[in-house]
């Protein structure tokens, strides 16, 4: 029988969080589930509509966007996560020395100016007593860590998988305040695979040839990050060689880390995250969390 | 009366395009989070109005700024380069290269240089805005009549009077036409340079309300964008009008 | 003859050997012209369409480099020099953005002189030239005569010495031109001009002028220097007068050479 | 000889540039992941020529087929406004609206409905494109002399005739300046637009290199972006000089 | 008079009590102007500058509207009408791009013609019109005059039996106008063409129409019709002849009312 075609749609560059998709496509394990599958890059973030509309079969987002996006009724569904836990970080240069949120007091934060980072910064100050009103916020928008770090802010939200890692090679000492351990709620998934409600309703054949095979991928990559760096490296050969190295390498083993299977997700963290969004009214109502995700289309080993 | 249809059509124009938007969204059934019917949109508009405004106020303040200068520039980069054949050539490149740098790539630089205030934009949207004005003008400057040169060499007059009385007032019309073109492009230019990194503007209201799949509250911000646009122009417009009358005589009744 | 030796000594423009040919069409136009202008001396211009009148004017003027040859007023060499005369163009220039009066009176902006003092001074003469009803008109609102009318005074406001007129009456019926021609008379009755006309009208440039220069087919060069002794104030009739009757036979003659 | 100045003088100006860069990048001392050195960049341009040659190609492909069509838009559309007032009135307002839509913002739709093949950039650039061609053209059709227009009349001749015969040569000097300056955005909107999705381009290329820290990759894919920029409108200059050499005759020898 | 009936009676060109003004400048040209040109016949217009020469051949020509009155060609009104006349302009209007030879064809490219036809008929006429070494010329390279015989052989050659002349003459010294003349005078004579002609000269009038209408100062009405009657063909010394001298004198008179 002929190839299906299918889309994915990045949420951001090529990157770490994507080797498995790139493995499991230069292995030929798409193939041998007859997908003919198709990698795109956008760069102004993740357009959830995009996929809600069946235009892309697939896309890398995250909890936080499929959330905001089923609460506008825009029918997401998440299939698995890609990190078992948010690697994302609170980071500054060692010399201003920021070692609890306390230190966040009269310092200026370096945001990209979403609503939900501000209710995140107030809620964990506000945790530990600190006072939320004494940080100075600035938006960086599109430009990047380093360039603003220590000139117009003093901590930064990353990912410590890239831009910490980045920071290690450069040999700039970071203080590092990770999220999942300020507070359970914040260790919601990022980055997530999504699709749409539709397929996963009358599609069903095609989400489980694509998980498994993707699923195989990430297992490979958990198992040799060297090679599937490689991999990445060959099909987004502009990228930095030596931070995906680095980088693949930090990360293998935080796909699975202490879950039982590479992508399963819990009820709890979804639940967790989408009652704290709407108390803090980042979402107009509440969704239902089971609807969100689903882990019915990760392989059964 | 002219004038008046002149300036009423567009309105017209106006609502016949939301009722093809209307039409679409009805007929196509997209749903509401890819292209939402307009009265949602204006119901938003209505709703945030306060929201939007605020944004509005910087986004104007960014592009009306930056275009005057803008002006500024363009005229002053035209004439020298109209006085001097070496500045000519040795600034045509540089205009070029000024209009093919992807800033939002080098907004690093911009940033480092600018810093985060409302500088970097204003310089974003003077780089946009001049070049039209520039390029334009200085055509005109080059399709200036002879006749009135010689007339005026043969007087005597010296290059600063010829270049005030009669290249000058010829090339209005190309000069206008440069800026309409860079009065279209100022507010849309300072909605994108918002994206360098601000806490206000239209720009910030766009992103924000993309990505939290606000979708209506994106199409109320481009709303307000075109509107601004087309006062903007509109403006530009009739000042074009009163400063050079002349150009728009229906010379003789030639065109009867 | 002695008439012109006086004529040279106290010549006010005075034209050595010019020659010039334009590149661009790579033709020979002027070969060898010399010419003078004494004070107070109106001198004609005639020869066949295109053999270099205006070409001519120009290089006075400094519109155009001469390859050889000098050019001097008063002496002092010119060539190149802008501005040392007005000049009078054989197609009427007019700024469409300018009513007509602001259109007369550019050469007293040029001078610095404010808009007001000129437009003021231009009003009168307007009067005299026929155009005060169409002062505040715009060029294309104007007759070919009218604008040619409005260009002659315009240079006349230029207040130079020497004056280089290009077919200044060509566009304007018998009695318009007998009336400015008499307006300009009684002007250089007045004041210390010299005046190089170009016309294609042997009446009007034996009626007018103090001398005639022919001119030949181009290259052109001078075929003949001819004196108009006729006593000024001449009256229009004299065209009927044996002696210039015998005067236009004799140009005539020499264009058809 | 002439010529040949205004061909090399570019160059020179583009090595005095570098001069510039490398100065102040000395000077200065600015960390090389923001500002790299300029052989830096130029060892880098060649190290990895395939791979920007591949994504140029891709890039270029784009803004030239999208330039092609925005002239011909930008001509057509200008056609129609001149020949009906109504159609002029009614097609302005669209013509601004075109050019304030922020296109990045409105991704979602772009990509649903033109998807993620060439399509969409092209249809980027020609709307950055066509739009100052337009507007200059039109400009032009206005400020056609009547004399020729009156001239053909009187003899007769038809709307056409008088369009083919004068409006159209005679505005040739404005279509020029608009092709020059849509010229000098082609590239650099092509870029942009790849922004939207895609494997291949200079804008991909820019975007990864930025991303992942490779600074004097980016600022190579900039030098090529600008050299395409000013090959483009090199061309386009050429192109103007040979259809209208009329334009450019040193009219008698006033100016001397 | 009777002389008169004849020409009414086979008039090809009837213009019935024309009136023109302005809106713009608010000025009324024609009033009540009527007149009539024969077949085969050279009518000519003098009148003081500015009265409504050119607005009169604009209208005939089209190119403006009257507020009322009638213009017949053939007992068919052409109100509005274009391209039913030869029309030559009192400033010649040259295409820059253009030239001069491809300048000359322009009415035989708007019939479709082929370039080179029509090139290859106009290179005859060009050396008439002593133009053949500038064919190739740009308009700006020309002379005046050059221009203005250009603009003539342009419009004959738009081949219409009524041709309207604004000073068609002006630009031209004695010698190639009475060379161009004669070749007018020629085709006259052999096609059946009808002639209305303005002018300021009243000698060239004379020498070259059937009939001469007098305008009046603005708004200008029909003061005179003047036949000519000398007898064809004339030569050039006619303009000593009594007769000419009478008419002469009669024009200059009705001119200076
Ligand atoms: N387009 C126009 N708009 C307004 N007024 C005009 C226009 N054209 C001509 N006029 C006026 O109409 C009158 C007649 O002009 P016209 O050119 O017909 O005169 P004319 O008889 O040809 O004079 P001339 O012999 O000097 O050419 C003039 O007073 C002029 O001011
Ligand atoms: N700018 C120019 N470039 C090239 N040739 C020119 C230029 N101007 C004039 N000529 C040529 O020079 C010759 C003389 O031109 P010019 O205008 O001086 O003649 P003219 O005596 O004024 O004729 P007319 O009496 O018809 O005005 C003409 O043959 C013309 O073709
Ligand atoms: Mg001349
Ligand atoms: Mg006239």
């Amino acid at each position: 029988e002929q190839k299906q075609k299918v889309t994915v749609q990045l949420d951001w560059i090529p990157n770490t969080n994507h080797t498995g998709l790139y493995v499991a496509h230069e292995k030929g394990y798409y193939e041998e589930e007859h997908l003919d599958v198709q990698i795109i890059q956008p760069v102004e973030g993740d357009a959830g509509q995009i996929v809600a509309s069946g235009k892309a079969d697939f896309a890398i987002s995250s909890q936080e966007a499929v959330t905001l996006a089923r609460a506008k009724d825009i029918p997401l569904v998440s299939l698995a996560t890609i990190l078992q836990h948010n690697t994302s970080a609170f980071a500054s240069l060692k010399e201003v020395n920021i070692k609890t949120v306390k230190d966040f007091e009269g310092k200026r934060y370096g945001g990209w100016g979403s609503p939900i980072e501000k209710a995140v910064i107030q809620a964990v100050m506000d945790d530990t007593g600190a006072d939320y009103e004494k940080v100075k916020h600035i938006t960086i928008g599109s430009t990047d860590f380093f360039t603003t770090i220590g000139r117009e802010s003093d901590f930064q939200w990353i990912f410590y998988g890239w831009d910490g890692i980045e920071a290690k090679r450069r040999g700039k000492e970071l203080n590092l305040i990770m999220l999942k351990d300020l507070d359970p709620v914040l260790d919601y998934y990022t980055p997530v695979i999504i699709t749409n409600q539709k397929h996963i309703e009358s599609e069903k054949e095609l989400v489980k040839k694509f998980m498994r095979a993707t699923a195989k991928g990430y297992a490979f990559a958990q198992k040799h990050p060297d090679e599937s760096a490689d991999i990445l490296l060959k099909n987004a050969p502009e990228l930095n060689r030596d931070l995906v190295k680095q980088s693949q390498n930090w990360i293998s083993k935080r796909y699975k880390d202490d879950a039982e299977q590479w992508g399963i997700q819990k009820n709890e963290v979804w639940k967790r995250y989408s009652d704290w969004l709407f108390e803090h009214k980042q979402i107009e109502k509440n969704i239902d969390s089971k609807k969100a995700f689903t882990n019915e289309f990760l392989p059964t080993q | 009366m002219k004038n008046l249809s002149t300036y009423m059509l567009p309105v017209v124009v106006l609502l016949f395009l939301l009722l093809l938007w209307k039409a679409g969204v009805e007929i196509s059934g997209i749903e509401k989070w890819i292209l939402p019917a307009p009265e949602v949109v204006f119901q938003t508009l209505w709703k945030s109005r306060n929201l939007i405004f605020s944004h509005s106020i910087q986004t104007i303040l960014e592009s009306v700024l930056g275009l005057g200068i803008a002006v500024l520039l363009g005229v002053g980069v035209a004439v020298l380069m109209e006085w001097s054949d070496f500045l000519r050539k040795l600034l045509k490149p540089f205009l070029i290269v000024s209009q093919t740098l992807p800033f939002i790539v080098l907004s690093p630089l911009l940033i480092i240089w600018l810093g985060y205030g409302i500088l970097p934009k204003i310089v974003i949207v003077v780089l946009a805005c001049f070049f039209p004005i520039c390029i334009n003008l200085f055509d005109g400057f080059r399709s200036v009549d002879t006749g009135m040169t010689r007339l005026l060499q043969s007087m005597g007059a010296n290059k600063l009077q010829i270049f005030r009385h009669v290249t000058l007032p010829s090339s209005m019309p190309f000069f206008f036409s440069g800026l309409r073109l860079a009065g279209t492009y100022a507010i849309g230019v300072a909605v994108v340079s918002e994206w360098l990194g601000a806490e206000k503007g239209l720009g910030i209201l766009l992103i924000r309300s993309a990505k939290s799949y606000q979708t209506e509250t994106v199409f109320a911000a481009i709303i307000v964008i075109t509107l601004l646009s087309l006062l903007l122009v509109g403006v530009i417009e009739l000042i074009a009008r009163r400063s050079i009358p002349w150009h728009y005589f229906n010379k003789g009744e030639a065109t009867v | 003859m002695n008439l012109q030796k006086r004529l040279r000594s106290s010549s006010r423009l005075i034209i050595k050997n010019l020659s010039k040919s334009y590149k661009d069409s790579n033709l020979k136009v002027l070969h060898n012209i010399s010419l003078t202008v004494g004070e107070k001396e109106v001198v004609g211009v005639i020869g066949p369409s295109g053999c270099g009148k205006s070409t001519l004017l120009d290089c006075i003027a400094g519109l155009t480099v001469p390859e050889n040859g000098d050019i001097l007023i008063d002496n002092k060499s010119i060539v190149k020099k802008r501005g040392q005369v007005a000049y009078m163009f054989q197609d009427d220039v007019m700024f469409p953005w300018r009513s007509v009066l602001d259109n007369v009176i550019i050469p007293l902006e040029l001078k610095n002189i404010k808009k007001d003092t000129a437009r003021k001074e231009a009003k009168t003469l307007l009067k005299t030239f026929g155009l005060e009803k169409f002062a505040s008109f715009y060029p294309f609102m104007l007759s070919g005569g009218m604008r040619e009318r409005a260009s002659l005074l315009r240079t006349y406001l230029c207040k130079k010495d020497v004056m280089l007129l290009d077919e200044p009456f060509s566009k304007l019926d018998a009695l318009t031109r007998s009336q400015i021609q008499e307006w300009f008379l009684h002007i250089l009755s007045q004041q210390q001009k010299s005046v190089l006309f170009v016309t294609h009208d042997v009446d009007e440039a034996i009626y007018l002028s103090d001398r005639i220069y022919v001119l030949s087919q181009r290259p052109s060069k001078v075929i003949a220097e001819v004196p108009i002794t006729i006593k000024k104030p001449r009256s229009i009739d004299i065209s009927l007068s044996k002696e210039f009757i015998s005067k236009k036979k004799q140009i005539l003659d020499l264009l058809k050479q």
